[in-house]
This record gives structure tokens, sequence and C-alpha cells, in this order.
């Protein structure tokens, strides 16, 4: 109980959602549109090394973060090509996507910095020390104390990506083309061009997921530090039933069960057998609570009308 | 055509890559043909390499058959890694227990308690709610998988596996449970034909079971359409929890043999992420057993190949990393080479069209 | 300018297929030109030409005397050409409105669902198809998705409209308000393409009608020189038997009883309310009843697809209440459902495996669990060469046949069975004058044979024309049983709209 | 850091230990090294890392042909070594005593190869020499350094809690040995004070690392001592971010945060395969276990951060002669 009393691991349950929940929206754009990806983590890397490489460069955090976007936005441009264009099996080219980006922040990482990586003085996004009105409220002016500014650029892409999939024209478009694309297309809609919309969406917000790991709250970038998070918001995506809420949702489960796993070390249990918490708990609130989770009807499905 | 698309297509996409990949590498200041040619001869260039190669394809082969039984029953088992861990764990176990049995009796307990441990991992909790409460099975198997590779960790650090003694580490198995390797150049590439034999009658079996079986009929029925499964009369959800526990069999397979045949006890690291890999593995097949077997050679050569590459041309690891992905894009992408060469052709006699006309 | 709509010497090859091979036709400002045709004849190839979908081997489309070059249905609406699609294309996930607006959708940035609602109402209302537009189309019965289906192609202003067999689910009805459009279309000087295999319905409405055999255009002719038994002729290349022919029935000892059967959907709501029913051996048993009304679940659940809430099935003497499909199948009864494509068939599946598909634990199909590959295949050769499935492939995966020959897959694989009991769920829907001649014959067969048979079907005739007694649904409850040539369209039609007639009509 | 400092005087600890002769090696600067990495790889920031640096320096300073392979899996291992012994290479060094099994194989297959492991012991090899390293030794001082520091409250904000803690990357014995080391260090100062102690199972996870360290100073922490590869800069990050302190781990960690990071606990894993690679080149390879501890300066904490009282600093060089002498003995096991 006084774990739960602590504020500090509700900061960090919000402060670990982040890199889950922006890739997990990610990968609902993506899947909406009816292209699987398992992209997210080789898109995160990527985001995260070029974030902090340009940031050091430039010398300014916000072009690192953009140059971040731009990157990220390139490489799954080109997953979409491959998924979309060529029809090839969308697990396959994430998969090579995420072997690549290893690979290639890894090389760049040992041959541009050195092994020790980024010097300590590149800069890092602004942390946003309190927020008026909220700091004074006892227990949450804690939590969201000293976050850094994409926690809150986060909240808010949950509810504008909420509002653009369910509420504005493109993304009825773009959820039609996931749901039955060939139906889409006899109303005149252009699945192709929507298609690769929502793969780019996904990359973007997956690379700003990525940064804010090597920018966010570092200002350093180590090699595969994503750790498997591409994978984890691949869960939390099918978890939130292909909504940005539900993924966020699953992210804050994510966020806080990893917390409480390390809150509760230190106790005599080993530490393998406490980091299962948040993998158990989720198997639990799946089939406790959330049941059936259906995928866009045509997720996976290249879409190729033989003309 | 159909030949061309099967067999020529995917060799001039990985040509593709490599003349791509070939670009990259000089841009770095390396030598490509030094480079490619070091990894050729590292997976194939030596009696050992090729050993080393069949050596490493083994595992992938194993979950890259588990996995494409479970697409091609409609499901996808993200989760083999774990499932090869907790078989792997499993067949050690027995292997350094019930040291009195005789050493072949004891090979095949080994063997079918990981296979069983394996199928049970993979198939109760994730089968099970995916039959009767829906959840979906990407899920389930990627939390199982992390539980069972944290669950294996444990059991050797501080757990009831750890030897006595300073490192994390299970005990080694029972001498006359290590797979026999038979020759000096096999043991020098841990191959033991034991294993190739398993692995080979896996697939056989698998390709056996799911387009000679009944029960094959069935998970194909299932895996394309639920409703005309139940039409048929197929117990759907039976055969999604045997679909999944299939799968997670031969992940524990997979984790047996090594343990047998390679590692010979359970060590710290857990990174082999054969998991993934074989997910490639069998998509890249089209979830076809003979082609997991020629797909996870082909994995097993990069690999070995790709170790041998940072000795020989001394490229770093990370750099092998990049080609691999570069190769693995353009092997998926296959199809573009007919729309290319059709592309081309079009436009020939387009313009030779305009020219007549 | 006489001709709108010009197609000349159009082909398209599918890889051993010649779908259309040389087609002609021209359609007039204003008229309604219907198009004939057997199963694969080639009709909807053509139309999906004429919208985009498919780009023509050779040959030439002529709009409003221009040359076009459709590469995809976006240009061809541009060109305003709207469609009525076979199989529909509807997105299920999507609302009713949702679905007719796609791609001309109302509001800026923002989707306004109000106004999308409300101009999908007003339509609905004008038109006389009436739906809720803000019902999930995955919640809607076929038949009123194929209201949806129309709906879609009259949002939009077009010049020329296709309806590719827009009537096959509608009831009498709605065909009737389908027509009324269509005439007022026809008023304002729109051509209309009719695509229909009820002869009677291609009289009173087209203008001409063009008939098409094997990809090929054979002759177009004004609709009113020529008799439904000439464009029977026309369209299959021999003299066709419209009228069944059947022998007086000799029902038997009951194979099936039901008593008191209640029965939910998937969705959990009650379709069948507490229904009591007997069919005898030798007999065939209509079920009348408008779409939605609880029929093909009830047919689901003797079948076992659905679980019964309450109620006794017994079937040839046995309880099978709570006996498994597998175990019914078994036990002799075979069943035809209304939903081919998603329940009949996997598609993916080569013809040789749907065959097999309800008696692959049986020998010859398989031994001791292995199956027999060979025997199979014998057996798919053999009821394609009796059934005329075609092209008489056994190696094609079904989702390469055209909808009426999947039918006949499935047909032909229920009745072979050598059943008790044919439970057969809209057996003719989509099928040419010819295969409905030929499914037909082998409903009396079976029956002739001793097998019970319950014909569910919408189509009115094909229940009035086979059915030794009908029996007529009404949310759910049987109104009435009457005998077969005793029932009157009228009469039927009158029960279906859960209007009880006078005690004069006793139920049997 | 330690790496500079390639020349260290491990001679007489390796000559103490030698339980067999030499074996025929070439002499002369044409030998070939190849260095075999765990699954950590090059940039673990931690041994594997160090062990590059010493063969890269023996290089420079030798002129040795030096080869490098990353491992990918367990599995490679075996074949990763026997290449490099195939292939003719004098020296094969084997990082980590995850390849224990490996090196026994291929040792015994390559009978005229050399080969060196680093933090594992194989005695009955002649081929084979090991590196162990007294982490504890150098987690002892550090420890102690944190617990006179805590007590005293020698350095600007420092609480009154007395709490320091410890992230672990993996409970294996590479780590546990510092950690165990450090626990006694500071309890022997600050015998009321406490140390949290966490395993985050990752060595590369920066950002998990920050929220280790973060849960450890909501606890009262204010010195924390990771002992986790890459995932522990993650660690010093959030400390600098708070303004409270760090120990770095391996190697002289300072850069991280010049004003956090108090001291380091160093392991010589460079300097010894640097006198490995010495000594195979002039044909002194001895065969057996070779202990590294803080006599000859095999292991050591790095020079104190600016701030810390002359005092502490004494004291804490006094507990090293303690520990080189022989009047205090470090355990490796861990409290939990
Ligand atoms: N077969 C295909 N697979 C994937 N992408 C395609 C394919 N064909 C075209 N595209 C891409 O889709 C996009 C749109 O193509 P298309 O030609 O259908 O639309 P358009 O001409 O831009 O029509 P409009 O402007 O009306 O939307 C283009 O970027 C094109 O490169
Ligand atoms: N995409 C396709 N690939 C291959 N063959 C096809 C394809 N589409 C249609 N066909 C074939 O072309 C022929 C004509 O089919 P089409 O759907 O036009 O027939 P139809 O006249 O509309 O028949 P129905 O009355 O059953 O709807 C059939 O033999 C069908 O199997
Ligand atoms: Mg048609
Ligand atoms: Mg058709």
């Amino acid at each position: 109980m006084t774990i739960l009393a602590n504020p500090e691991l509700w900061a960090s349950t919000l402060s670990m959602a982040v890199p889950l929940a922006l890739p997990a929206i990610g990968g609902t754009f993506s899947e909406r549109t009816g292209v699987v990806n398992i992209a997210m983590e080789g898109i995160m890397l990527i985001g995260a090394f070029f974030g902090v490489a340009f940031s050091y460069w430039t010398g300014n955090a916000w072009i690192g973060l953009l140059m971040a976007l731009i990157i990220g936005g390139l490489v799954s441009a080109a997953f979409a090509w491959g998924a979309i264009r060529v029809s090839a099996d969308q697990v396959v080219l994430g998969m090579a996507v995420n072997i690549f980006a290893a690979g290639l922040t890894a090389f760049l990482l040992d041959t541009v910095f050195g092994f020790s990586g980024t010097p300590t003085t590149t800069p890092k996004l602004p942390n946003v020390k309190s927020i008026p009105g909220i700091d004074q409220i006892p227990f949450v002016g804690k939590i969201f104390e000293n976050q850094s500014i994409l926690v809150y650029i986060m909240i808010l892409l949950v509810i504008l990506s909420h509002w653009f999939l369910f509420h504005t024209r493109l993304g009825l478009r773009m959820r039609s083309v996931g749901e039955h694309p060939l139906a889409a297309d006899t109303v005149g809609v252009n699945v192709w061009r929507l298609r690769y919309t929502g793969v780019i969406i996904g990359g973007l917000l997956s690379a700003l997921g990525g940064a804010y790991l090597s920018i966010g709250v570092l200002n350093s970038f180590s090699v595969n530090m994503t750790n498997g998070r591409g994978y984890i918001a691949l869960a939390a995506m099918i978890f939130g039933k292909w909504t940005p809420f539900g993924s966020f949702g699953a992210a804050l489960l994510f966020g806080f069960s990893t917390a409480l796993g390390i809150a509760l070390q230190g106790q005599g249990i080993s530490s393998n057998i406490l980091q299962m918490i948040p993998y158990a708990l989720t198997i639990l609130a799946l089939a406790g609570l959330v049941g059936r989770s259906n995928p866009p009807a045509a997720d996976g499905i290249p879409y190729e009308p033989k003309r | 055509m159909k030949a061309f698309r099967i067999i020529l297509s995917p060799i001039l996409a990985s040509l593709l890559a490599i003349i791509i990949g070939g670009i990259l590498v000089s841009a770095m200041g390396y030598n490509p043909f030094v480079v490619y040619g070091s990894l050729v001869s590292g997976a194939f260039g030596s009696v050992i390499n090729i050993g080393n190669t069949i050596t490493a394809s083994i595992p992938l082969i194993l979950c890259g058959l588990g996995i494409a039984i479970a697409f091609q029953s409609g499901l996808f088992n993200i989760g083999a890694d774990g499932q090869y861990w907790v078989g792997s764990a499993a067949a050690v176990w027995v292997g350094y227990h019930f040291t009195t049995l005789p050493g072949w009796l004891h090979i095949i307990l080994c063997i079918i308690v990981g296979m069983v441990v394996g199928a049970l991992w993979g198939g109760i909790i994730p089968g099970l709610t995916k039959a009767f409460v829906g959840s979906h099975e990407v899920i389930t198997t990627m939390m199982m998988s992390y539980i069972g590779i944290l669950l294996a960790r444990y059991l050797i650090e501080g757990g009831p596996m750890q030897q006595k003694g300073y490192n994390p580490q299970s005990p080694p198995i029972a001498q006359n449970t290590q797979l026999p390797y038979f020759s000096q150049v096999l043991q020098q590439s841990q191959l033991s034909l034991v294993a190739v034999a398993i692995t080979i009658l896996a697939a056989v079996a698998t390709w056996f079971l799911l387009y000679k079986t009944t029960t094959g009929y069935q998970l194909r029925t299932v895996g394309l359409s639920h409703r005309a499964a139940k039409y048929a009369g197929i117990k759907v959800k039976l055969f999604i929890v045997l679909a999944l526990c299939l799968s997670g069999l031969f992940a524990g397979l997979a984790g047996s043999v090594q343990m047998l045949g390679v590692d010979h006890r359970l060590l710290d690291g857990f990174s082999s992420e054969y998991g993934y890999t074989a997910i490639v593995v069998a998509l890249l097949a089209r979830n076809n057993p003979f082609g997991v077997l020629l797909a996870g050679l082909f994995f097993g050569a990069l690999t070995t190949g790709g170790q041998n590459m940072q000795i020989v041309s001394q490229v770093p690891a990370a750099l092998t990393d990049v080609l691999t992905g570069l190769i693995i894009f353009f092997v998926a992408c296959e199809r573009i080479i007919p729309q290319i060469i059709q592309w081309y052709r079009r436009r020939r006699s387009l313009r030779s069209g305009a020219l007549t006309s | 300018m006489d001709n709108f709509l010009e197609v000349i010497d159009l082909k398209k090859w599918f890889p051993g297929v010649k779908a259309n091979d040389g087609v002609n036709l021209s359609v007039k400002s204003g008229e309604v030109h219907a198009i004939l045709g057997e199963n694969g004849a080639g009709k909807s190839t053509l139309m999906k030409m004429i919208y985009g979908l498919l780009e023509p081997t050779s040959g030439e489309i002529r709009l409003a005397g221009e040359a076009v070059h459709f590469r995809s249905p976006r240009e061809a609406i541009q060109a305003g050409i709207g469609m009525v699609h076979q199989h529909f294309m509807l997105i299920p996930a999507l609302t009713v409105a949702e679905n007719v607006v796609l791609g001309d959708e109302p509001g800026g940035v923002n989707y306004n669902r109000r106004e999308a609602v409300r101009r999908v109402r007003e339509l609905s209302e004008r038109y006389g198809l009436a739906i809720d537009p803000t019902a999930k189309v995955s919640q809607l019965s076929v038949g009123l998705q194929q209201r949806v289906e129309i709906l879609k192609a009259f949002y939009r202003k077009a010049r020329l409209i296709i309806l590719d067999e827009p009537t096959a689910l509608l009831t009498p009805q709605e065909t009737r308000e389908l027509f009324t459009i269509v005439r007022s279309l026809q008023a304002e000087g729109t051509p209309v393409l009719f695509i229909s295999h009820k002869l009677d319905e291609v009289k009173e409405i087209s203008d001409r009608v063009t008939v098409m055999r094997a990809g090929k255009t054979v002759d177009t002719v004004e609709t009113k020189d020529a008799t439904p038994q000439d464009l029977a002729n026309m369209m299959v290349g021999r003299a066709v038997v419209l009228r069944v022919e059947k022998s007086e029935a000799r029902p038997g000892e009951p194979i099936l009883q039901v008593k008191d059967l209640t029965v939910r959907d998937s969705a959990k709501h009650v379709r069948v309310k507490g229904i009591s029913l007997e069919l005898r051996r030798g007999e065939i048993l209509g079920l009348a009843g408008i779409d939605g009304n609880g029929q093909f679940e009830f047919a689901d659940a003797i079948a076992g697809l659905l679980k019964p809430d309450s109620g006794e099935i017994v079937f040839d003497g046995k309880n099978i209440t709570g006996v498994s499909p597998a175990a019914r199948t078994e036990a002799g009864i075979a069943y035809v459902p209304q939903d081919r494509q998603a329940d009949g068939l996997v598609l993916n599946f080569d013809l040789v495996e749907n065959t097999i598909l309800r008696d692959f634990r049986k020998q010859p199909y398989s031994r001791r669990g292995i199956i027999q590959h060979g025997s199979a295949t014998e057996y798919t050769k053999r009821l394609i060469g009796e059934f005329d499935v075609r092209p008489p492939d056994p190696a094609r995966k079904a989702s390469e046949l055209s909808g009426g020959n999947q039918q006949k897959v499935i047909l032909a694989r229920e009745v072979s069975r050598d059943p008790l009991m044919l439970i057969a769920s809209q057996p003719t829907r989509g099928l040419d004058v010819g295969a409905i001649e030929g499914i037909h014959r082998q409903l009396i067969r079976l029956r002739d044979e001793g097998k019970g048979v319950l014909l569910v079907s919408l189509e009115l005739d094909e229940i009035l024309s086979l059915s030794d007694r009908i029996a007529v649904i009404h949310d759910g409850r049987i109104i009435d049983i009457i005998p077969g040539e005793q029932a009157t369209r009228e009469q039927i039609g009158l029960l279906m709209t859960g209007t009880r007639t006078h005690a004069e009509v006793t139920s049997s | 850091g330690c790496g500079a400092s390639t020349s260290g005087g491990q001679g007489n600890a390796a000559s103490n230990n030698a339980t067999s002769g030499t074996t025929g090696s070439k002499t002369g600067n044409t030998i070939k090294v190849g260095l075999v990495t765990d699954t950590g790889g090059l940039n673990d920031n931690s041994f594997n890392h160090l062990a590059d640096v010493g063969l890269k320096n023996a290089q420079q300073q030798l002129g040795v042909t030096a080869g490098v392979v990353e491992s990918k899996s367990e599995s490679d291992y075996v074949p990763n070594l026997s290449h490099f012994a195939q292939s003719g290479y004098n020296l094969v060094i084997a990082v980590g005593f995850l390849m224990h099994d490996a090196v026994e194989q291929v040792a015994q297959q390559y009978p005229k190869t050399q080969f060196l492991i680093i933090d594992d012991s194989i005695t009955d090899r002649p081929n084979v020499t090991c590196a162990i390293f007294k982490s504890e030794q150098a987690g002892y001082l550090a420890g102690a350094m944190a617990g006179l520091l805590e007590t005293g409250k020698a350095l600007p904000n420092l609480n009154s809690k007395n709490v320091v803690g410890v992230i672990g990357g993996q409970k294996i014995p590479p780590v546990d040995t510092y950690i165990a080391g450090f626990q006694q260090g500071f309890k022997k100062e600050d015998p009321s004070g406490s140390v949290l102690l966490k395993y985050t199972n990752s060595f590369t996870d920066q950002s998990l690392g920050s929220q280790y360290a973060q849960n450890e100073m909501s606890s009262g922490a204010d010195i924390i001592f990771p002992v986790a590869g890459g995932c522990g800069i993650g660690a010093i990050n959030a400390v600098k971010t708070a303004n409270i302190y760090a120990i770095g781990v391996d190697t002289d960690q300072k850069y991280l945060a010049p004003n956090s990071v108090i001291t380091s606990a160093m392991k010589g894993v460079d300097t010894s395969v640097f006198d490995t690679i010495k000594n195979v080149q002039a044909g002194t390879f001895k065969s057996g276990v070779q202990t590294f501890g803080l006599e000859g300066n095999g292991v050591g904490i790095a020079p104190s951060m600016s701030g810390v009282p002359q005092d502490v600093v004494d004291k804490v060089n006094q507990l090293k002669q303690d520990i080189i002498s022989g009047k205090i003995q470090v355990s490796t096991t861990v409290q939990q």
C-alpha cells in the first residue's frame, strides 16, 4: 500500500507509458489502414538514434526531434513501399526493418561517436517543471512534476489521433481501407494512398516514441536501447483494440506494472520473478476484462486488384 | 512463369539486395568482394563451415515449423522464444536427472519432456484464452514468452537448477544424453547427425500432418474460416488449442535438440531471438514445411557467414545486420522482379508498337 | 449520340478463362437494358470493365461517343457511372450511413456524421428502401444489405447505372420499389443496365435484352418481342423447362420433429420463438417468410450451428438437441447454408478439399486419419460432371468460381452425401434458369427417394412450385402451414406479413 | 581511465599463479590475436568493451594483428573460437564466463593455440589462461566511500536518510562481486545506513536504468551505484538531473557527469588483455588462473571527484592497504 501511495510510482507509470503508447498508436494508424506493422521496434531505434545524433550535431534537441521524425518517416515509407506497392509479406518486411535498424544504429553509433556514444553535453528536450494549477493538487501535482514535454505531447496526440481516426473524413476513409479495400476502391477511395498515409503516420509516431527514449528521458543512445518496446507496443495496440485510447490505456497498464515490479524489488524475491508482473498482469487483464479483440478485417492483406 | 517466380525471382531479389548492400559497404570503405566472399565462404567455404551453417539452422527450422503450423491454422505464434527456453530447461533438467537410464532412452525422454513442456507453455494459456475468451494470441504468446525466458533465467540465477558454485548455469546433462557427433569434423561444428535426422523428420512429419491427415485438414480449415469449419463439424476451439500446442511443441523440440546437441546445459544468455527469426523463416517459406527447411538453411548461412564476415573482412557486427536486413527486405519483395520485367517488356512493346503505327 | 454507352468487341481473358470474348453492346439514353446469361457467361465481368474494376484485354468502351479507359472505379465514378455490385461492396464494421456516403462524405476536415445520417435517411425515404442509417452493416440481414448497396449507387447522381443482380435478395415488394426508382431514372433519361436471372423481372422492366453465352454476346432483342421461353432458350442454347414437373408426393414417417424450439442468433437476439414442426420422409416442406424472420436461424439450429435456448429436435427417432454438428451430419442431415461463401465453402481450398468438407472423416475420403486424396479427387470429378460445374477442374480454388458455380459445388456435395434429410437455404440464389432447373430436379429426386427436404427460401415462386407443404414463418413463429397445391401467391404473401387468414385455411 | 594506464604491474600475480610451463609460441611482432565477445557485444559499456580497448592498445603499442568477432548467440561461441584457432591465431581471447564450456572444448581441439578467458577459471588446460578479477575489492572501496560520505554528510544535497542504491544489470558473478563488496564496504563505514538493491535484467536499456534510479531516489537514496553496463548510464543520467551522486563502474565514468560521479569501481580487463598479449608475444605465456586484485591495480577505484573531503579519501586509501595486506577479507556473496 505504501508503494501505491508513492507518487513516484505513478510518475514512473506515466513516463514509461510514453514510449509504448506512441508506437502503439502509430501501429493503430498503420493497421487501421490494413498494413500489419511489426516494424515499430526498428523505427523506434531509428528515431532514438537520429534524434540524439542531430541534437548533438545541431545543438538543438528540437531539430533532433524533427530529424528523428523525418528519417523515421523515410524508413517507414520504404516499408510501406514494400508492403503496399510490392505486396510483400508485411511481417517479414517489418522484421527486416527491425534487423536493419538495429544494425544501422549500432554501426553508426560506433563509427560516428565511438563506443561511449554521444557526448554528455548533447542537449535533450526540456522537461516541464510544473503546470500551474496541477502542481497545486497534492498527489497529482507530484506525478506531473518535472515530466518531459513529450509526455504532454503524447497526451495531446492520443486525443488528436482519436479525433482524426473517428471524426474526420480522412479517418473514415482510412478505416474503410483497412476493413474492405475493394469496397473502398469501388466508391473511389484511393486505397494505396491512404495505406501509405497510415503507415507513415505510424512511422512518425514510432520514431517519436524512440526519440522520447534518447532525447526525452536522456540525452544519449545505446545499442538496442528500445529493449523490445516496439513489440510490447504491438501488444498494447492489440490490447487496446486498435484504438488510440485503448493503446494508451494498455501502455499505462504496462508502465504501471513495470513500475510496480521495480518498486517491489529488494525484499528477497528474485528480480526475475518480479519482472514477470507486467506480462502476467497483461494476460490476466486480457483474459478477464478485455476479451476478444478483432483486428481490422483486411489487416495484413495486400490490396492487389487484378485489373 | 510460375517456376520463374518460385526459383529465379528470389535469387534475383537477393542479388539486388547484394548489389545495394555492396554499394553501401564500399561507401563505408570496405571492399564489397571481400565482404561478400567472406560471407559465402563463412557459410559454405569448408566442411566445418557448412556444418556450422546446418547447426545454426536447426533451431530456426524447428521453431519455424511450429510457427508455420500456427500460421496454417490462422494463428500467429510470436512467442516461440519462450517456448524454446522452457522446453530447453525441461530437457536439461531431465538430462541431468535419471542418469541411470540407458542413453538412448534418456535422450528420448529429454526430448519428449522438452516437447511437452514447450507444447503446454504455448498451448495452454494462449490456446485456452484464445478459444474461450478470444484473447489475441499475439499478446498472450508474447507475454508467455517473456515469462518463460524470465523463468528459465530464474531457474539458474538462484533458482533450483543453478549448479553449485560460481556461475549461473545448470549442471551439464549426463554424458550419454549428449547427441553423438560421430566424427571429428562434425564435432567441430557441433553438428549431430541425430539432430539433422530429427529436423528432417520433423519437416516431413509437419508436411504429412498438414496435408495428408484429417487433423491437418481440420487445422487448415480452421485457419481459413472458422464458420466453414464449424459447418464442417470441426471443433474449432479444440483445434485452436491444438494448433498452439503443436506450435509450442516444435519450439520445445528445438530447445531440446539444441541442449542435447550443442549447449549441453542451460547457460545464462537467452539472447538467441530464435522466435522472431523463425517467424521470418516460416513466412518466407510461405508456411510450407519443406520451404522452411530451405529458408532455415538460408538464415543459418546468413548467421554463420555473418560471423565470418566480421572476422575476415573486419566489418563490424552491426553492418552484417544492416546487410541481413536488406537481404530479407528484398527477398520479401521478390515479386518486384517479375513486375520490373513485365514493365520493361510492356514499355518495349509500346515503343515498338508506336514505331510500327 | 443515340447510344450513351457502346461496347465494341470487348475481351477479358483471365489465365485459363476467356470471361469476355467479343462482347458488343449498345445502350441508349433512357433505356433499361437487361443482360441475360448463364452463370459464368461473363455478365459481371463486363460490368466490372465498364465500371473500371477490371481493365479489358482488348476492345473498346465508349461513353457518350468518347472512348474511355478507366484505370480505377474512381475514374468511372468521375465519368458518372454508378453500380450495384452482385457481391456486396459493403464494409461490415461501418454504419449504413458511413457506407453510403464513403468517398463523398459531407463535412470539411470533419466528417459530419449528423448530415450523413440525414442524407441517407432522406434517400431511403425517397426510394422507399427503409433502413436505419445508424445501424452497423454487420448486423443487417443480407436483404437489408442489398438495400444499402442500392442506396449507395443512387447516393451519387449518376449518368449510367449498373444493377448487377439487385433483386436476388429483395422481397417482391422491394423489387416493386426498385422498379419504381428505375422507371423514374428512365424518365430522367438515365440509362440502366440491369442483370437478373428472373425472366419475369426482365420482361417487366427492360426495353431491350442482350443475351450472353460463354463470354460472347449472342443477340440483342426488343423485350416485348421475346417470350421468357425464348430468352431462356437463347441463353442456354437449348430448350429449357421452366415449369417444374413433379409427381404426387407420398409422405411417409416423420423424419424430423421439432418441439417448441427457441433460438438466439450470434448477436444474442431471440430469432426463433418456439417453433414446432414436423417433416416427413418423401416430402418437401417449404419454409416461406420475409428475410429476417428467423427462418435461417431455424435452419442453422437444426443443422447444429446454433445452440437452441430451449425446445427439442428429434431426428429419425432420436433426440439430437444437444448433439454436435458432426454427429448430425453423420446421422444423415445435409445442409445447404444460406451464406455460401462464409459457411458453405472454404474459398481458399480447391474443389477436392471443398467436396470432402463434410465427410472427410469417413471412408473412402480418409482412412485411419489419413486423407485419401486419390479417391477424393475421383469423387470430385464425378460431382463436377454430374452437376456441370464450370470450369470442370478439381484443382481450382473455390474462390475462382463464379457465384453460381460455387453454389453448384455445395449442392453437389450435400445432395450426393445420400442424406436422410436435406435442409436447403436459398439453394438457387443467383443461379441461372438452367442451373435452377437442375437443382430443382435434384430436390425432387431426393423427395421421391423418400428423403425429407426442408426448403428455406425467400423466393415465393420457388416455394410454391416445389413444396408439398408450406410453412410460413413470421417473427420467429410459424403462422400457418398449408398444403402446397392449394396455396396461392397472395395468400402466402399475406401470411408472410404476419396477417393470419381465417379459419378456412386449416393447418395440417 | 584504467585503459590509459596499460602497463599495470600484475607480473607477480601472474607468476604466482602459474601452474604449468609455457607452451611453444612464436615470439616476435607477428602474432595474431583474436577476440570473441559474448552476446553483450563490443558496446556493452563493460568488459567486452574493455577487452577490446586492451586489444586495440596492443595493436598500437605491440604491433600485433587483431581480429574481433561479436557473438550473436550462445551457439556462436564454439564456431567463433574455433575459427580463430583454425586460422592460426596465436592467442584467442574469450570474454566472459558464459564461454566456459566453449573454451574447454575448443582449447582441447587446438592445443597449439593459446586462450585467455576473462572472468572465469579453467585450470585443467595447458593452453588456457584465465583472468579473474576481485571486483569485490573495488566495490568495497566504493561502498566505503559512499558510507563515509553518508555518515559525514560530506557533500551538498545528501539527505539525512543514509540510504544508498545499487542497480545490478543481472544476477551474475561479474555484477554481484562488485555489489557484494559495495555492501560490505558501506556497512563497515555506515552500519546504520541501508543499501537498496535492484536488478534491471538488462544491460542496454538506458531509460529503464533511469527509472530504477528514480525509484531508488524516491526511497531516499542519494548515492547510486549502477552495475549494469549501458543500462547504468541511464541511471547516472537520472542522478545527474536530480543533482545527487553516482559511482561509476568498470571504467572511470566521470565523463558522464563530472559533478555527480564521485568515483568509479574499475576492473582492469584491458590491462589483463594487454599483458597477456605481451606475454604471448614474449613467449612467456602462463596457463592457469591469474587473479587481479587491488594489489598491482588489477582492480581499483578512480580518482574521486573534487569536493570529496581529503579525510574520506585518506580513509579509503587506508582500507585499500588493509585489503592488500589481508587485514580485510572481502566476501563475494551478495546480501539480499
Ligand atoms: N499497384 C500499386 N501499388 C501500390 N501503390 C500504387 C500502385 N499503383 C499506384 N500506386 C501509387 O498510389 C498513388 C495513387 O495512384 P493512382 O494513380 O491510383 O492515383 P491518382 O492518379 O493520384 O488519382 P487521384 O488523384 O484521383 O487520387 C500513387 O502514389 C501511385 O504511385
Ligand atoms: N478474377 C477472376 N479470375 C479468374 N477467372 C474469373 C475471374 N472473375 C471471373 N472469372 C471467370 O470468368 C467467368 C465469368 O464470370 P462472371 O462473374 O462474369 O460471370 P456472370 O455471368 O456474372 O455469372 P453469375 O450469373 O454467376 O454471376 C467465369 O468463368 C468466372 O469463373
Ligand atoms: Mg455475375
Ligand atoms: Mg458471378
